[in-house]
């Protein structure tokens, strides 16, 4: 018998972190000498009260739908993907390229060649990873650290020295061209009446994440793939014995989390910027662990997971701009739902089991007599 | 409300964006009004938070530095009514923009005339941030006052790095100045925003004298930095504060004559200066002024008669 | 290149190796014991802060270390409970630790000084002075030995050469002591060391408390030693590389040292030169950025020599589930 | 005599008029949900050698480890040569004077054997004086009680003889007058038993008492004193080992009378299914496993393979499951040749031609224990076209109807699909496995120890389904380290020891005491025999 039944599993454990990280937020907030209840306030109005604020949190939860995908897909083959940084960032590279090397006729067209070239790029640089954790045993968490930063240089070194527009003293990429700029809320809303944001940046690219959260959902749990990444995740030995090929799944899963993590290009670098900046993922790799956690790997978790750092991201950059708490306090907030729902997940399972194995008990005793 | 937005390195930077700031703090006292401001922690962030200011009804807003210029060009036309001031970009052609630039290889000419005064081994410093135009532009200008000086000093010269983030390496700065220093140098002009901390640090501590950049900071180690080159960002933030919504816009590149630029000397650093160096230093200004000396401009000649880079 | 130029790189190889030293050192004893620690970059990240913030405070220097170093060890305690008490992810917790002390140092350094995130500048006693060792005024002029003596070896913060004992320190202990045998053991084999009557949950605390306090050291160093004051982030991602330095040596002591030397030198030459040209092609700085992670991935693959991590690593340890 | 060893207890005679070494009282322990001790309570007398016997699971292990410390009782006392004692952990356990010799060794593998001796026991802070002295203590212990081993040998190098060596060694360097062997045998051959035997019977002689857990009722016999019953968590009963016989023991583990004999009718060979040639299997460590093995199997036989675990027998499952490569040799299946080392060798593979395979351990390999029972149904066939909605998804609901239908035949309980692996008990989990193995109609079936901690209930029912297949003209593999299920379910049996098969026989022509020879790799016709053997039951 379970200690516990699977709603108090999914739902009831993710939920109490969640509110443990919350206190201790709001602890923080006091720590800092500022009121917690009015800092609240002021993200849901500025990141829920106007649909410029919605179309922020959109825009970040869309990077972080793909972020967390990313990490979730691996999780599942029990891989500990850290490197969706690196990935996204290569993934901007990809989208980057193919956006300036054609003349495309319309954002349609340029939109699917960036959702292959930024996927493409993404899982090649999860593919070495993947490859020596396959056959060389190298520990993936450690060489994905690696190649994030690994990234991080080739993004400098591409920025400075190739991409760059000459007379450009930015290292950035040359604006993308008009004809790709694809459309954002505001443009995909004002046909059928819906007055959005103009200025937010929202864009088309958050309707390709929800169909990537349903493709993965299908992928998990409803084709053979997914059957062969689970049944590996959950038993390394066991898989071997069906037969599922090691190799293949370690790289498979890679390829499929490093791809997921790279799409994220087409919302930060084709949806928002139109060019390529450094630094352009802004930590939305690493948020995709903490979706991932507090999403329980499954793609309707991870939307709402995404959209509640998407809303954190988007308050915590008006707290930023109208009172004096750093921006930074995000990354707290980050750092206490990762360790909560993480690290410390026993601490609140643990008391949680017991508790139910004693309802249950009293409960079984009392209807026996 | 009026909005500024720091460029990465922060307003406490001592350098170009704590320039900025005293400027505006200065308005802010004498006017008893206030000022929305945020510190850019990445690239990413410069369009969003351009876009949020000039949302939310901010004018003016004020962005510091040239990698403004690319969101300012696709954010400001969004925004014809909000008047905009770049300080450091002035080749847009937007019309609600006041774009400032500064004549910095003018004053840099004068703290190079000062270093080479200064100078017991004939060997002066030039510690640069990013590698771009600008800072070659600085560099370029303190090299011809350096030999105006002292037709024989010897000039070393290093760049920080190539991206934003040489703003803020003070680590990098320090490792610099000390090999500079074991090249020769015993005064190091350093042109790196935040970087600047660690050479004017090291220079300190290894005792010779430094040159700081774009803010006063002479008294950051009194006695030990010898002048500072002074970008008069601040005048240029307080006079558009003060101007408000009616601030004239257009392309306004403050040289000598305007004041934009210029060396400080206050109470840290007056043992330092000789009234002889003084003396030449002030004459090379108004020689500059009067058009007597030309200084050339790395970023009209994409090159530079006195240093190679 | 002459030899002046030769040891000035070789000079600041030290300066720069240090906290990588001690960061790397941290790393060993944790993982020898068993617990893996992605979370060394956020413990010196906030010893930086904690002892620069406290040196500007108290103008004491040593007043700074020690708060630096019960910063750290506070993050270790985080750490160890989350993965030795309550058996969680110790890859997830590092995770978690690095950005807690990330926010939380710009949060706090921000509510103390207002100066956005940094602390002031360090002066005077707040700082740890440089060292002359004896004689190297006098030695300076013979040649050659004298600039390695005077320029190389000497000059530099207490620190540094606290580093540098603290190798054949850590070698003596994890070989010759007691502790260190159990420390190497509940690594590899907990369940050896509980069935020998030795407290698992101990050795592991213990490990991951020095680890804390050497990361202490290494934050301290980097914001009183290296530089004079905090700035955001100015760990720089050190920590990760005193992790690939950590597999680069194999988890051995003596290793730690050459590899951080190694990298210490690597970062050396890319503060010093911009792109080095080597007549036939030229090297981009970004690739000398680069070497320490693409080596440490070299070394993973298995190529040159086989880094098996302690067994029992990564896991903790259950009796009973 | 030296120092270490000699305890300063009274003499055997004495102590025996006075108290017991060892009584507990009333021990209760739960893992969870299972109950895996309740109210035991025993008593062993100093100087003698004490059994204890019980299924797998009965909670043996799990009653020592409470005595040694490693797992804490939920209730119970402790009383050590008459005195009441804690034992919080193991260093209280070892202060007490008992040691005990884990069935999986608790040893640093990349340790010396030295280091592994003083770790935990060391002198002072520093070692070297430690290791000195304990190297001194080992050559006299070596020389006392034969047990030579060498003492700056790396654990990992050494094999498992001589590890289990070092944990005896370990607890005698301890000073234990208590000593615990948790199944010492399992893993030795004959040979190393007898002389294990020895060595406990030396112990013995110096007053030791000891404490022996074994499924090896001819090893009670031999050695105990007395000997207690554990059933299902529960002490049946204590008994002295003079005054009883094995059939009665094994009444009472199994709490009825044992049916050793399968029902079956003779076995009707027909055309070769599997034909094995001097198949050989060298490990990763370079170590050859299977040195050569040849072996045929007849649709409608069962191949028994005996032997001790470790020689090659989870290899040659392994090998033929498809879950590791050979090095070389040839197989044929119904007269084709397959691939044994190349790319297209795994578990599919051999799927596709009609290999099914319950392997030995069901909970690493078997099943995915976090699945869902309709989810494991189809582990290894999910490529099986009949759970297949279309080309790229899976169809759940299929698989759910299958799995129903296959709780109903094989009576699973909890009959619900929607109850995860683990939460089977193992015999209901082995039931799976087999069912969705035999269910296949595969032409050849590998089952590896099918009845390992599965109760007497399940294993009737378990060697019914293999017996049905075979006579519905398969053939199948078993191997289990169970002599009894070889000799009842066999209709022929090889021998295996150190990768080779050591003969043949057939279960009428043969007794245990021959195959335990075979075994212990004695014997006077080796491989060559084989052929011979088929000629006579074929010919
Ligand atoms: N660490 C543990 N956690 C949870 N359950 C356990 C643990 N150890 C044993 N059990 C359970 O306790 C019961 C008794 O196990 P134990 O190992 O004591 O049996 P045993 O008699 O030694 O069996 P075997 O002959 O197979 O060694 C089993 O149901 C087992 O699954
Ligand atoms: N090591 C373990 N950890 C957790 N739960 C266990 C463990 N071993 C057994 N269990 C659980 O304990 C319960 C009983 O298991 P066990 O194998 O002892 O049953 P059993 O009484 O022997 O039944 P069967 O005769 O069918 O094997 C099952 O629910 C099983 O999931
Ligand atoms: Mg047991
Ligand atoms: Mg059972």
């Amino acid at each position: 018998m379970d200690k516990m039944p699977a709603w108090a599993d999914a739902i009831l454990v993710p939920l109490i972190s969640l509110l443990l990280a919350a206190i201790l937020s709001a602890l923080v907030i006091i720590g800092i000498g500022e009121d917690p209840i009015a800092a609240v306030k002021l993200m849901v109005s500025g990141a829920l009260g106007s649909t410029y604020g919605w179309g922020y949190t959109l825009y970040y939860a869309t990077n972080f739908i793909f972020t967390g995908l990313a990490v979730a897909v691996a999780f599942h083959a029990s891989l500990f993907n850290i490197g969706g940084e690196g990935q996204a960032t290569l993934g901007g590279l990809g989208v980057a390229i193919i956006c300036l090397a054609l003349p495309w006729p319309h954002w349609s067209l340029a939109l699917l060649a960036a959702i292959g070239f930024s996927a493409l790029f993404g899982a090649m640089w999860a593919l070495i990873p993947a490859y020596l954790q396959a056959k060389r045993g190298s520990h993936i968490v450690i060489t994905t650290i690696m190649f994030n930063f690994i990234a991080a240089a080739l993004l400098n070194y591409v920025l400075v020295n190739v991409m760059r527009p000459v007379g450009s003293m930015d290292p950035a990429s040359a604006r993308f061209s008009e004809a790709v700029h694809i459309p954002t809320l505001h443009e995909l809303l004002a046909p059928i009446g819906i007055e959005f944001s103009k200025a937010a940046p929202a864009n088309v690219s958050l309707l390709v994440a929800l169909l990537a959260c349903f493709l993965v959902w299908l992928l998990i749990w409803r084709t053979r793939l997914g059957y062969q990444i689970r049944a590996f995740g959950k038993s390394e030995s066991a898989a071997k014995y069906a037969g599922i090929n090691p190799v293949r799944i370690t790289v498979i899963a890679m390829l499929i989390s490093g791809g997921l993590a790279g799409l994220m290009a087409i919302n930060n670098v084709m949806g928002e910027a139109e060019r390529l900046v450094l630094n352009a993922t802004e930590g939305a790799g690493f948020i995709g662990i903490a979706v991932a956690l507090m999403g329980r790997n499954h793609p309707f978790g991870i939307l709402l997971a995404a959209i509640l750092f998407g809303f954190l991201y988007q308050g915590g950059a008006e707290l930023a701009l109208w009172t004096s708490i750093p921006r930074e306090l995000i990354v707290v907030i980050q750092a206490l739902v990762i360790l909560f729902t993480g690290a410390l997940d026993n601490m609140v399972r643990i008391p949680l089991e017991k508790l139910f194995v004693r309802f249950r008990r009293s409960s079984a005793g009392g209807s026996s007599r | 409300e009026p909005a500024i937005i720091f460029d990465l390195g922060g307003k406490f930077d001592k350098s170009f964006n704590e320039a900025a700031f005293a400027g505006a703090t200065r308005w802010a006292e004498e006017t008893g009004e206030s000022f929305r401001e945020i510190e850019l922690q990445s690239e990413a962030q410069r369009e969003q938070a351009l876009r949020r200011f000039a949302e939310s009804g901010a004018n003016p807003v004020i962005t510091m530095g040239f990698a403004m210029a690319d969101p300012l060009s696709s954010v400001a036309p969004d925004y014809p009514d909000t008047k905009f001031l770049a300080v450091d970009v002035t080749w847009l052609d937007t019309p609600n923009i006041r774009q400032v630039g500064f004549a910095e290889h003018e004053g840099s000419y004068l703290v190079g005339m000062l270093a080479a005064l200064a100078s017991e081994t004939g060997t002066v410093g030039f510690v640069g941030g990013m590698d771009i135009p600008l800072i070659r532009h600085f560099g370029c200008g303190y090299a011809q006052g350096a030999l105006a000086a002292d037709p024989d000093v010897k000039i070393v010269a290093n760049m920080t790095g190539t991206t934003p983030a040489a703003w803020n390496d003070p680590v990098k700065g320090s490792e610099l100045t000390k090999a500079q220093i074991s090249q020769g140098a015993d005064v190091v002009f350093a042109a790196a925003g935040g970087t600047g901390v660690g050479v004017l640090q090291t220079a300190a501590d290894e005792g010779i004298l430094s040159i700081g950049v774009d803010s006063n900071q002479n008294h950051l180690h009194s006695g030990k930095v010898l002048t500072s080159m002074l970008k008069r960002v601040d005048v240029a933030v307080y006079d558009a504060l003060k101007a408000g919504e009616n601030l004239e816009t257009g392309v306004f590149v403050l040289g000598l004559a305007d004041d934009g630029v210029g060396y400080a000397l206050d109470e840290h650093n007056e043992a330092l200066i000789t009234p002889e160096m003084k003396a030449a230093v002030d004459e090379a200004r108004q020689q500059i002024i009067d058009g007597e000396i030309s200084v050339a401009s790395y970023y009209e000649n994409d090159s530079c008669p006195a240093y190679n880079f | 290149m002459d030899l002046l130029t030769i040891v000035q790189i070789l000079d600041s190889t030290l300066r720069l190796a240090t906290p990588l030293l001690l960061a790397c050192l941290a790393g060993l004893f944790s993982e020898r014991a068993g617990i893996f620690d992605i979370g060394l970059e956020g413990k010196m990240l906030a010893a930086a802060f904690f002892s620069a913030a406290t040196a500007a405070i108290t103008g004491s220097v040593w007043l700074g270390l020690l708060a630096g170093i019960a910063s750290s060890i506070l993050l270790s305690l985080l750490h160890g409970l989350a993965s030795i008490t309550f058996r969680g992810n110790q890859l997830i917790s590092g995770v978690a630790i690095n950005f807690l002390a990330a926010g939380m140092t710009v949060l706090i350094a921000q509510d103390w000084f207002s100066q956005g995130g940094r602390t002031p500048s360090l002066i005077g006693r707040g700082r740890f002075e440089q060292i002359t060792l004896p004689f190297a005024d006098a030695v300076e002029s013979t040649p050659i030995i004298g600039p390695i003596y005077a320029e190389l070896l000497s000059g530099h913060t207490i620190l540094v050469y606290v580093s540098l004992l603290a190798v054949p320190l850590t070698w003596w202990i994890l070989f010759r002591t007691r502790f260190g045998l159990r420390l190497r053991a509940v690594g590899e084999a907990p369940e050896a060391v509980d069935t020998a009557g030795v407290s698992v949950v101990g050795l592991r605390y213990a490990a991951v408390m020095i680890c804390g306090v050497l990361c202490g050291i290494a934050g301290a160093y980097l914001a009183t030693g290296l530089q004079a004051g905090f700035v955001k982030d100015m760990t720089a991602g050190r920590g990760y590389i005193a992790l690939a330095a950590l597999i680069f040596a194999k988890w051995r002591p003596w290793y730690a040292l050459y590899a951080c030397l190694l990298f210490g030198f690597l970062q050396a030459i890319a503060l010093r030169y911009q792109n080095i040209d080597l007549g036939v092609f030229v090297i981009p700085v970004q690739v000398m950025d680069a070497l320490p992670y693409i080596l440490t991935v070299v070394i993973l693959a298995g190529f040159v020599g086989k880094a098996i991590p302690p067994r029992a690593g990564g896991e903790a340890y259950v009796k009973e589930r | 005599m030296t120092a270490p060893v000699t305890a300063p207890s009274p003499s055997p005679t004495e102590s025996r008029a006075t108290a017991p070494a060892i009584e507990l009282k009333g021990i209760s322990k739960s893992f969870g949900p299972v109950q895996a001790n309740k109210d035991i309570s025993i008593r062993v007398m100093p100087g003698t050698i004490h059994g204890i016997i019980g299924e797998n699971g009965a909670g043996k292990s799990t009653l020592m480890s409470i005595l040694y410390g490693f797992y804490k009782a939920d209730a119970g006392e402790i009383f050590i040569n008459g005195h009441k004692t804690e034992i919080p952990d193991s260093q209280a356990a070892i202060a007490a004077g008992i040691g005990m010799v884990f069935q999986h060794f608790k040893l640093v593998k990349n340790f010396t054997v030295l280091e592994n001796i003083v770790l935990g026991a060391e002198e002072g802070r520093l070692l070297r004086p430690s290791l000195k002295k304990a190297r001194g203590v080992l050559k006299q212990l070596a020389e006392e009680y034969e047990l030579n081993v060498d003492p700056d040998a790396l654990i990992e190098d050494l094999s498992v003889g001589h590890q289990q060596r070092v944990e005896i060694l370990k607890a005698l360097y301890r000073q234990a007058d208590i000593l615990i062997l948790d199944e010492p045998t399992g893993v030795l051959t004959p040979a190393e038993a007898d002389h294990l035997f020895r060595i406990l019977n030396n112990l013995r002689a110096e007053g030791k008492t000891i404490i022996l857990i074994t499924h090896k009722l001819r090893e009670i016999m031999e050695i105990t004193d007395s000997v207690s019953v554990m059933r299902r968590g529960e002490m049946t009963d204590t008994v002295s080992t003079s005054g009883t016989n094995p059939e009665q023991l094994a009444e009472m583990m199994v709490g009825r009378k044992v049916l050793l004999r399968v029902d079956k009718t003779p076995a009707n060979p027909g055309e070769k299914f599997l034909e094995i040639e001097g198949l050989r299997v060298v490990d990763d460590a370079g170590v050859e496993r299977l040195k050569g093995i040849g072996l045929t199997i007849r649709a409608g036989e069962i191949l028994g393979i005996a032997g001790v675990s470790g020689n090659g027998q989870s290899e040659l499952l392994e090998v033929l499951g498809g879950m590791i490569p050979a090095t070389s040799g040839t197989v044929r299946v119904r007269g084709e040749e397959i691939d044994i080392t190349g790319k297209h060798s795994d578990g599919q593979s051999r799927r596709a031609r009609g290999i099914a395979h319950v392997p030995e351990d069901r909970q690493h390999e078997g099943l995915i224990m976090d699945f869902h029972a309709w989810e494991n149904i189809c582990f290894g066939y999910h490529h099986d076209p009949k759970f297949q909605a279309n080309r790229f998804l899976m169809d759940n609901e299929a698989l759910r109807k299958d799995t129903e239908a296959k709780i109903e035949r094989f009576d699973i309980r909890p009959p619900n699909c929607w109850t995860a692996a683990k939460n089977f008990s193992g015999g209901n989990q082995q039931k799976i496995v087999v069912a969705r193995e035999i269910e296949r109609n595969p032409d050849i079936l590998l089952v590896g120890q099918p009845t390992r901690g599965v109760d007497i209930g399940a294993i009737e029912f378990i060697h019914k389904q293999i017996v049905a297949l075979r006579d519905a003209g398969k053939a199948i593999l078993l191997v289990s380290v169970e002599l009894d299920e070889i000799m009842s379910l066999s209709d022929r049996i090889a021998v295996m020891f150190d990768g080779q098969i050591m003969g043949e026989r057939l279960p009428a022509d043969t007794n245990e005491r021959e195959l335990g020879l075979l075994m212990a790799g004695v014997t006077d016709a080796p491989t060559g025999a084989a052929p011979a053997l088929e000629e006579t039951i074929h010919g």
